[in-house]
């Protein structure tokens, strides 16, 4: 099992599958403390990414994500948009031209793609957003990559799991970004959309490798 | 949920679509990507003006793109702000090399977004200063929020900040002239039902017949709290409250008032919550100079309103008469 | 029922009384008996041009008033028509001596109470004469049926006869015009929602989620058939359809299209509509020279549209880009 | 028992009882095939006509019959305004100044107000609307007037039932006059509102002489 770009292919599939299927729950996600676009945001925009991949398959894994990026900065809008459209430019870079990703590399990438996140949306872990996904997700994955007893597909799972368990993290969690925020208190008590999708993002890169 | 639609995939370009069609004269349309521009932009030696969020906000923003008000209006999905490469093009499409003034509604998205195309059209080139609108008294500007919301206050940013660029004010006039109006004007809304947005299908969010939700922006985002339901009266006395508050109103200032409807109210309701407004801001010794009555900025088929107050000053004043021509607001042409 | 309201019995009253504030430099209101007139009136030599109906149909017919429209407007209570008490002053207020022509949408109530009016102000020597809207195609006009019913082709008539008083044609010649235009505009519309009057409480019918009402008036009647809900498309070909075989369009016709909002409906479905109108007159070989997209006369928080068709001349046209300034239809000026 | 100035004020004041006790009954009778407005602008009316007894006492059955007239003229609107008010006018000038009226004379009375409302509303029997209340009521009473057994209560009572016949005859109806004609056959089924309001004013006059 190696990540390679017909693993990241595979990926991409999977994440746009992901999205048609929890369209609905996103959006009700987003209803009960949004604005009730988030799943029909997310399952536009890897839709495009799936038609894009149609049209010509990428060479690298770093060059599938920067298609993807750029398909979401330009197909989903919203908050959403622009930061995973961040979150996927800053990990292409971070992969390069690599043909095959190693854990170290893998782990690297997610730390880029988190960081991006921070950097456009100044969301602070426990401000109920897609960063209470993707911290402990860049944490378990690096933890995994780091201990060497873990192999790709280890690495993967281990993000996974952690960005399943921050999702559901923000249950409780009293907004500070987005718009959510605007909610105050009435916002606790729901669980956050973009920690969700970004979940299911890092779940279908498990399906891909396995 | 009925709608008069065809499929909730195709409502914004078809929307659009047919205001091309009914504004021929004085717009343009670019389909894809979707902006909408002024039939003479790019006016040369003007400052252009371009705004843009969601849709589901009509006449905002296209329905003021025209003489005296934005160069070009960026529309997004429902409730969604558009992508940079939208409102790429539309300022370059305006840029006359006197430069653009986005305005922007402050929320995560719409500044995202916004942020991103005004990077882009500097290294093309084109000097870019950003208005962020953040007029909501119903959420508080703090490190704990995504900050005030921009909202009613948008209307009036863009019809005045419009006027600067018309009469040939430089980029940061205007976008000073923009922010002196944010920094003047407070908003506050309420919702008696929710909307729904098409591809969703279900409201916004669940009121019981009895219940009414204070605070509401203009995404049938649920409101800060919820109240038993009232009358128009008291309802206007709890909005004004807020928004005479955070804006201290004091006696002897001239006032802009802004009723604006959330697009399911009757008209006649607004002038109901207008004559109230009007009582509260003589009682608070305010005079209404200026005013404006409908829906001007919408949330679908919410019904509610939301009441804006703009503190005047001669310029601003000026400013607000002179000619507009647009799909949505139009006088002295 | 949830509306911004004090009290049911004072809906119509403050209603008027907030219009009158926020349009204080238009119009001036008088409140007991009830009617709305021009600022200036009467304008010396200029017929006078006197509508009014029910209320709840706002910007209809107050919003109409001003330079190039209506002299006076006299609102009944909610969707009743005023009375001859209030329709005699508000007729004799904007008399100048050049006589008034009152213009009735085609209700028994409104016909009526017009009528005593009309007898009333001839007895005190005003000279009137009646224009009988009656444009809706939903309805026979048989004598089997009260006649069709006067809707949205009224605004139209209000607006080119208001243009032909304006430049000073005399009594006989703006009721001629009056007519004309009633002559060749017919409308057809649709309901997806029932409305409620304050005073019922309760929706003035009762449809299901997955039904509309075709052939609907403008006050919550039920229409002519209910059918199963169907896209934006389909409703239009239904309502064009109506409206052109009875208006016998044919190709090289030009047309003012007027796709007007019942109340409750975003402005963007509107446009949808609009957007497969001018598909159908493309169609049918006609050319949409002049539009009007909008909440223009409506039946409160009612959600649905109705498509009128006017058949242009070059004479209507002129009129129809005429000067107008009231505080709903605004251009020129 | 005798039909005087008393017993018109009675009567009226009995009518305005009526309308507010059957307000909902006949908004919602109107709501079926009208506008929701019927019970709202008759009790308007003659809210506002016991405003003006309690201004003024008329003199005679006439001048009490004239006074509703104006009122209703000018506070009711709608259809229904024109038509009662041209009905009580033309009612009030059949009776004159005369300070008693005999069965003949009521009976001339109730004809010259049907008269008025089909001179105004050009309705005709079967049409549904308040004619098919008011003409059986006027045969009624005058058959009972000219057959002489009636004593002046009993041509009362003979019109009122005639009229509540009359507005239950209504239902099968497919309307031809006023708003209900815009639902062609839909109207069939329902009681036509301003049938009922005229049966609810000829039962108040029996009310005011029982
Ligand atoms: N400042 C932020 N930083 C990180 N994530 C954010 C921020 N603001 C919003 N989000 C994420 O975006 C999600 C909402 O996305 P979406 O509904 O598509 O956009 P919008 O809020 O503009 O409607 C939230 O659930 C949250 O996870
Ligand atoms: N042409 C007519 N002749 C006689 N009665 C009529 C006529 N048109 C309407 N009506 C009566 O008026 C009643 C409706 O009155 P109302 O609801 O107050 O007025 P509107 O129809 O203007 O809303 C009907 O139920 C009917 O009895
Ligand atoms: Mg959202
Ligand atoms: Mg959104
Ligand atoms: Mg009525
Ligand atoms: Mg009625």
């Amino acid at each position: 099992m190696v990540l390679d770009a017909n693993w990241a292919v595979k990926w991409l599939t999977l994440c746009a599958q992901a999205m048609a299927e929890h369209r609905v729950e996103l959006i009700e996600l987003d209803r009960a403390i949004g604005d009730s676009d988030h799943g029909e945001n997310m399952d536009r925009g890897f839709q495009a990414v799936l038609a894009k991949l149609g049209e010509s398959t990428p060479e690298t894994p770093g060059a599938a994500l920067k298609m993807t990026a750029m398909t979401l900065m330009s197909k989903v809008g919203g908050a959403a948009g622009p930061l995973y459209g961040t979150a996927f430019l800053r990990a292409a870079t971070a992969l390069g031209d690599s043909a095959e990703i190693d854990p170290a590399a893998w782990a690297g990438a997610l730390q880029a793609a988190r960081d991006g996140i921070v950097a456009r949306g100044k969301a602070e872990s426990g401000d109920k957003t897609m960063v209470d996904a993707w911290t402990p997700a860049v944490d378990a994955a690096r933890a995994a990559a780091d201990g060497g007893s873990a192999d790709v597909l280890g690495v993967l799972v281990a993000a996974a799991e952690a960005a399943e368990a921050g999702a559901v993290s923000t249950d409780p969690m009293i907004a500070r970004k987005g718009r959510a925020s605007y909610l105050g208190e009435r916002s606790a008590g729901h669980r956050d959309p973009g920690a969700v999708s970004s979940a299911l993002i890092l779940r279908a890169a498990v399906g891909a490798a396995a | 949920m009925k709608k008069l639609i065809n499929d909730p995939k195709s409502v914004v370009q078809e929307a659009v679509q047919g205001f091309g069609l009914a504004h021929a004269g004085l717009v343009t349309v670019s389909e894809d990507p979707t902006y909408i521009t002024r039939k003479d932009a790019p006016v040369a030696g003007k400052v252009g003006l371009v705004s843009g969020g969601g849709s589901g906000h009509e006449p905002l923003h296209a329905g003021y793109v025209g003489r005296g008000m934005l160069d070009a209006a960026v529309p997004g999905a429902v409730f969604t702000s558009p992508t940079p490469d939208q409102i790429l093009p539309a300022t370059l499409a305006v840029n006359s090399g006197a430069g653009v003034v986005h305005i922007v509604k402050n929320y995560t998205g719409d500044v995202l977004n916004f942020e991103t195309a005004a990077e882009l059209a500097e290294a093309e080139g084109v000097n870019v200063r950003t208005v962020l609108v953040n007029d909501d008294v119903a959420v508080e500007d703090s490190l704990y929020t995504a900050g005030r919301r921009g909202v009613g206050g948008t209307v009036l940013v863009e019809k005045i900040a419009g006027a600067a660029a018309e009469r040939g004010d430089n980029l940061d006039a205007v976008a000073a002239i923009g922010e002196r109006v944010n920094a003047n004007v407070r908003t506050m809304g309420v919702a008696l039902s929710a909307c729904t947005v098409p591809h969703a299908g279900t409201p916004s969010f669940d009121l019981a017949e009895d219940e009414i939700e204070i605070g509401i922006g203009i995404h049938g985002e649920p409101g800060r709290h919820r109240i038993p339901m009232e009358n128009a009266d008291s309802i206007t006395n709890r909005l004004m409250d807020a928004v005479l508050t955070d804006l201290k109103v004091s006696s002897g200032d001239k006032v802009l008032l802004f009723v604006n409807g959330m697009g399911g109210t009757p008209l006649s309701e607004l002038y109901i919550v207008y004559r109230r407004a009007v009582q509260v801001l003589a009682d608070a010794g305010a005079t209404v100079e200026r005013s404006l009555v409908g829906n001007y900025i919408t949330a679908l088929e919410m019904q509610g309103c939301s009441i804006s107050v703009l503190r005047l000053d001669d310029e601003l004043t000026e400013l607000w008469d002179a000619p507009v021509h647009t799909p949505a607001l139009r006088w002295g042409v």
